[in-house]
């Protein structure tokens, strides 16, 4: 009873994603009553959280829950952890073989480059040839791998088919309006995220290519959900942030408390989310979903 | 020229006092000015010429004293009351912004305006032709109103600023040392305009450390030393020597006076 | 006295004339016009049949630089009048954020909850430059806070009301609001169906709107540019305001000796300023229907930047609206034009800093032969 | 003589004097001093109890403040010497990737890789300080401009070469490198062996480190720190050179009269920060074994406001290492404490405004009484 | 006191020319200075006295012309070069800067260096106990070494300026218009400093607007006009009347005097 849990997360302040961990982890800590908080470097900086890691270490709490958004710096502070004897569970970025690696009890998530492949692999199938993945987070190296990871699955060169579209939704929108008249042979869209999505929907919708266009993305959100259900994003991808904050909330706790832990990774995602069954998904999209 | 001494002064200034936190910049002083007289403040660096024609203008606040102005007391906030009741000043260095054209700087802070479907514009031909004009009076032959004052040399700045102050109707002109980095010929050339202005019967303040520029344009003179006035001559009732003797304080210069030959 | 004019005309003498010609190019707009002209060829011949130059490549690229145009007016006036405000950026996501939790979280109308945040955003303003003229800080330092102050508050705020950093669905309780659309809208539409119709602009050829024009209207984003561009020109250029703005700037010391009210010009830009990254944050509010609270990150330097390729003076006193315009345009043409030209678009803050570099250079040059300083 | 002697003291006795004790207290560190004591006051408070005192939690934010330290000890001669630079947050991340380019991507050995890095990055220095210096344009914008062209490349060049944005398996290339461990190592580990064979410091419970102690040294992170705080500190007011770094950034046409080589002052000074600058990134890089694109974003702020909080005017000619290295004792103990003190994350931004704001007026307020500005 | 005038001039300026872009501040200035006498530049606003003297001291390459220095041509590429040849100079306003300690000023440029361990350190010790000790000598009692500049005031920051080029054993001295912000006490300060300075055979070059400050000290008298010389005049071979109106010209004097009654 009472111990106390921190999340280590890699994402800057404002990365709306993240709210769905905030509250995933915050329902969990209600529902088997320990205490729990979220960390995160300010701008985004891997180098500030592992720092941040350590602090935590530092403050000797029960277990700590991290992204391994870069294995190679983060793998210190977090063997440091947990020789310390701090349990770790890796979630969200990463693979199962680093959260070994980094002697974390297991990891509970989508490793990015392989949710990447599988959706690439999926518009192969439904027949994309020339992609655009607009990234709007060019400087945090994490989402960039999805889109290898589409290149990779649809099997073509990535090229300059990532674009750096920034934050700004207008710009992210006239960015995609603009490649997309430059390049008329595009037959497909990934983004990586509500941020790129949304404004993504905006542009297809004005330049008339809305449902015409093949469009996938990563993460939900409100508008995603709405544009599923229109017809306008084809899927996407959920990796189930709530189960990556629930879950180990859960398993720590129970480890510490009957020493029980499942015998396998936890793959939250990806699981595509298609237009059919999005009652649940509609309802709770950017809270719990 | 003294009898203009026996009207009303226009401005009063009662044993003004006024104090930087631990500094006593003024001590106490009294200073009547007349109309159509040029009266001039004389005092060593540091003597709080400054900053008591500051306090006449509106720029600080007296700590003690009065004003009292055209025979009612006034209590100026703010440059803009003083500049509205008509007391115009000209301040040691700051005068002007090079950067902005002669014609703005001439009505900065009085722009005229011309109302065009009711809004307030700025009147730019106007403003442009009126400074032209009056620089030409002044004998400052602009390339064009929109000359950037900082292509003007001192003593051109200065007089452009004595010159708007005059064009604005001031009933008092304070000129804060406008000779002090001009050369013989512009300084000539504003201790004429002073002249000129006075004859317009409006009350000159002409800050100097220059006992034969006082000389040459002065009805009275009032001599500050350490924040405290040490008297107000009339012109004629001192000599250079006198005035010289009191701004400095006497023995000093006769020991000065020894080595170099008495032309200080 | 004719004999002072004489002296003074030969002053003259000692400098070579100008040729009028040359006299009339040397406007402070002038390093805007030459680079947008340039840039406009560079694209004209690179990126030509790319479709930047159609009905909505165009439109693409005036709406991008419509927005830098709205930032950049306001921090124009505010450079002018010799201060300048990193919070901007800050401002932007903040306004949109109070949009979003007055509108969508507490559920007033949205007519109120746009009116409030205007309210909150210009007393901000108002603030940050009160604590400038108050402390005689430099505002570099005093809006470097509130650029932090408010980003925190921006994402602290939903965090804790909503649990969510981007708040949605502000489209849906905007629907029949009367001054939404005054943000959100567009206009024009029955002209651009017509120029559809008689084929100047091209139709959708598939997909739900077949048959419409591609572009249906002017978003009022652009219209907000163009007002805000020409009153702040009229307010610098033709109005007694104008010219406290530049004597603010100038020499504040001095102004103030004059009687310009330097304290309350330099506090009403801080205001305007605000005002401005408002129209900015409402528009982009009203368009997306959703405020994050990352909008609006590093829109202080892109507002400054276009400031100063338009020619004005970083430490103020000098520059031009048209010119702080022409350098918005500049960038959102670069932009997006780099897209439609096909190049990596991370070289975007490549050629930026490049831009930036020769924009100043040369209207360093130009300003010095204007106001003939040292 | 001794008359004119007479009449300065005089002078003087229009104002109060000060007492010794007061004398002694006000130095340009005096406002950095009060903060930190401020800060530490609040946090054992606040935090005694999380773990932020114990060896881990000490090193935890003695590294972070350490960091903070580096880039403020550049930046602070820099502003002394009257220009600033907004590059360093993007030296910082050009650096780590150039390293990594050359070490890992072209297979070249590490200290070469380290070495070019540092030249390229202290040319680029250089760079800037030229153009400031022949262009006479404030380092504002000149910086500005490379932290975009800066920040461009440093992105740019790992996704063209490498197609990703993260270069990693430094630490691998670096084994066995003599250059390497002197940013990435750590000293002391027999002490603290010692002191955790002792039971001072906690030591690991399990795992291959079972029995070390949870410090095993000090990062020659802090060791670097350390030696440029004294560096910068003793060259800033023990030698000619610190005066003349005073005296180009109290008045640049002044020391130039009186034959400071000011331009070579400055351009040395912009070289000071990229050497800073880079050092930071090469101590990240070999401790972590990645580079990456977004590596060192805002530093440059983070650099200024550690600055500023210690005291150094913005303007330039006034200031103190050691006040700056408070300063960044301070940014980085608040950043930290947040976090032990558990407080929302998003808070801190507010937390360092208002931090900002205060320590700027405390120390305008002592500097006004050491230098009697007015 | 013109004997001193046979020795070999220590400077000699050869027809120098100085052009700004299209503006010709120089046009051919001609003018030798010996050691131990005080040389005057007069002129107007304008006529091209700093930038003359500016030639000289390194900060300006002339356009065209000869320095000679103790008989050699001198080119001088910066002011360290012209300082280490022993020519100092005092600029009109950037003399000192207002943050820095008093010590720290006097010393800017020519720092002691004490070596420990071979690294070279600034002397602070050395540095203050000179700077108080010169300053004392001026009449200036400084609260301690530490003391900002800024808190002097404009005649003392002049005095330490002086006492700073004396110090470092200047061959020629030259002072842009010392006296023209300075109060008559002040002034004598400075003026009886130029007494001194020139009593130890240093050369001064003093620029001055005032006739009669110049003819308190001056040996000889240089009237610059338009970028022009006018010539050299020995004292005693010129009246302080001649010299006024070698300065401004005349006729212009001529009709100012009627109505200011000659005392300018
Ligand atoms: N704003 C201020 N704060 C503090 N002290 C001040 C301020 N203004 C002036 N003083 C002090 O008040 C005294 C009088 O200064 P003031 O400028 O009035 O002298 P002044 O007679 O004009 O001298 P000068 O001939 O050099 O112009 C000086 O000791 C000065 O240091
Ligand atoms: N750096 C410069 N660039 C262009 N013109 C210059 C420059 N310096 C001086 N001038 C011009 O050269 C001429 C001579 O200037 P200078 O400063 O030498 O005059 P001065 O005799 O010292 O005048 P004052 O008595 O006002 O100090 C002036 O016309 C001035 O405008
Ligand atoms: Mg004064
Ligand atoms: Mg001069």
């Amino acid at each position: 009873e009472g111990e106390r849990y921190v999340l280590v997360s890699h994402a800057p302040d404002s990365d709306s994603w993240w709210n769905t961990i905030k509250n995933g982890i915050a329902l969990a800590g209600e529902h088997v009553n320990v205490e729990v908080e979220y960390r995160n470097p300010p701008t985004g900086d891997i180098a500030d959280m592992a720092r941040i890691i350590e602090q935590a270490a530092a403050s000797a709490p029960d277990g700590i829950i991290t992204t391994l958004a870069d294995f190679d710096v983060l793998k210190g502070p977090i063997s440091d952890a947990v020789d310390q004897g701090i349990d770790v569970i890796i979630m969200n970025t990463g693979t199962p073989e680093q959260a070994r690696e980094v002697g974390a009890l297991m990891y509970v998530g989508q490793p990015e480059y392989d949710a990447g492949l599988a959706a690439g692999r999926r518009a192969k199938d439904e027949g994309v040839t020339k992609f655009l993945c607009v990234n709007h987070a060019i400087q945090q190296p994490t989402v960039g791998e999805r889109c290898r990871g589409y290149a990779d699955g649809l099997g073509i060169d990535l090229g300059d088919a990532m674009m750096d579209s920034g934050t700004d939704p207008a710009e992210i929108k006239n960015k995609v309006l603009a490649y997309l008249s430059a390049n008329p042979d595009v037959d497909g869209i990934l983004t990586l995220g509500p941020v790129s999505a949304d404004p993504t929907i905006a542009a297809l919708k004005e330049n008339g290519m809305a449902g015409d266009i093949h469009f996938g993305t990563f993460d939900l959100g409100a508008e995603i959900v709405q544009a599923i259900k229109d017809g306008i994003i084809n899927w996407g991808i959920d990796q189930q942030p709530f189960l990556q904050a629930y879950l180990p909330v859960v398993v720590l706790a129970n480890y510490d408390r009957y020493g029980v832990l499942p015998g396998n990774n936890i793959n939250s995602g990806p699981g595509f989310v298609t237009a059919d069954g999005l009652e649940k998904v509609e309802q709770f999209a950017g809270e719990y979903r | 020229m003294n009898t203009r001494s026996t009207h009303e002064p226009i401005i009063q200034m009662r044993d003004i006092e006024k104090h930087f936190g631990s500094v006593i910049a003024l001590a106490g002083v009294s200073v009547d000015v007349f109309p159509g007289e040029c009266h001039c403040l004389l005092g060593d660096n540091g003597a709080g010429k400054s900053t008591f024609i500051k306090t006449m203008s509106g720029v600080h606040k007296p700590t003690h004293g009065e004003i009292v102005f055209e025979g009612k007391p006034m209590h100026f906030d703010d440059p803009r009351d003083a500049i509205s009741a008509g007391i115009a000043t000209v301040y040691q260095d700051l005068a002007m912004i090079p950067l902005m054209s002669v014609a703005r700087n001439f009505f900065m802070g009085n722009e005229p305006i011309k109302r065009i479907a009711g809004i307030p514009f700025y009147d730019k031909d106007h403003a442009d032709r009126v400074t032209m004009d009056e620089m030409r009076e002044m004998g400052i032959n602009l390339r064009g109103p929109d000359q950037a004052v900082g292509t003007l040399s001192g003593g051109e700045r200065q007089t452009v600023a004595i010159a708007r102050a005059v064009h604005f109707g001031a009933k008092v002109l304070i000129l804060d040392e406008p000779t002090s980095a001009l050369g013989v010929r512009q300084t000539s050339n504003v201790l004429a305009t002073i002249d000129k202005v006075r004859k317009q019967n409006i009350a000159v303040v002409f800050i100097t450390h220059n006992v034969r520029h006082a000389l040459a344009v002065g009805d009275r003179f009032t001599v500050l030393n350490r924040g405290k006035t040490l008297g107000t001559a009339q012109r004629g009732q001192i000599t250079p020597d006198e005035l010289q003797d009191l701004m400095a304080g006497g023995q000093e210069l006769a020991e000065l006076e020894g080595s170099l030959g008495g032309t200080v | 006295m004719s004999e002072t004019a004489q002296v003074t005309d030969l002053s003259d003498e000692r400098i070579k004339e100008m040729s009028a010609l040359r006299r009339a190019l040397i406007r402070p707009e002038l390093g805007g016009m030459v680079g947008t002209v340039a840039v406009f060829t560079f694209f004209l011949l690179f990126a030509y049949d790319s479709g930047m130059f159609n009905a909505q490549g165009v439109l693409n690229w005036s709406i991008v630089s419509a927005q830098f145009m709205i930032i950049a007016v306001g921090a124009c006036l505010l450079m002018i009048a010799g201060e300048f405000d990193l919070s901007v950026g800050s401002m932007i996501g903040f306004a949109g954020m109070m949009i979003a939790i007055f509108s969508v979280t507490l559920g007033w109308p949205t007519w109120l909850a746009i009116i409030l945040s205007f309210a909150m955003c210009i007393t901000i303003g108002a603030i940050n430059g009160f604590i400038v003229i108050r402390t005689g800080l430099p505002s570099f330092i005093v809006t470097l806070a509130s650029l932090f102050i408010l980003r925190g508050f921006t994402i602290y705020f939903p965090q804790t009301i909503e649990r969510k950093t981007i708040i949605g669905g502000i489209r849906d309780v905007a629907e029949g609001d009367w001054l939404a659309p005054i943000f959100g809208g567009k206009i024009g539409q029955p002209v651009f169906q017509w120029l559809g119709d008689v084929g100047v602009i091209d139709t959708f050829e598939r997909g739900t709107r077949q048959g419409q024009p591609v572009v249906d209207g002017i978003p009022m984003l652009i219209v907000w540019a163009i007002v805000l561009v020409i009153f702040g020109h009229v307010l610098l250029t033709k109005t007694r305001f104008g010219n406290w703005i530049f004597a603010a700037g100038g020499d504040a010391q001095a102004a103030r000796y004059v009687g310009v009210p330097v304290n309350r010009v330099k506090i009403l830009m801080f205001m305007f300023t605000a005002f401005c990254a408002t129209v900015f944050a409402t528009c982009q509010v009203m368009e997306f229907g959703s405020a994050g609270a990352d909008r609006g990150l590093l829109k202080e330097f892109e507002a400054i930047i276009a400031v100063v390729i338009g020619g004005a003076l970083l430490t103020g006193g000098y520059g031009s609206v048209i010119g702080a315009a022409l350098g918005a345009l500049i960038f959102g043409v670069v932009q997006q034009g780099l897209f439609f030209a096909g190049v990596e678009s991370s070289l975007f803050r490549v050629f930026l800093g490049v831009i930036l570099l020769f924009a100043v250079i040369l209207n360093t040059y130009i300003r010095r032969m204007i106001t003939g300083e040292r």
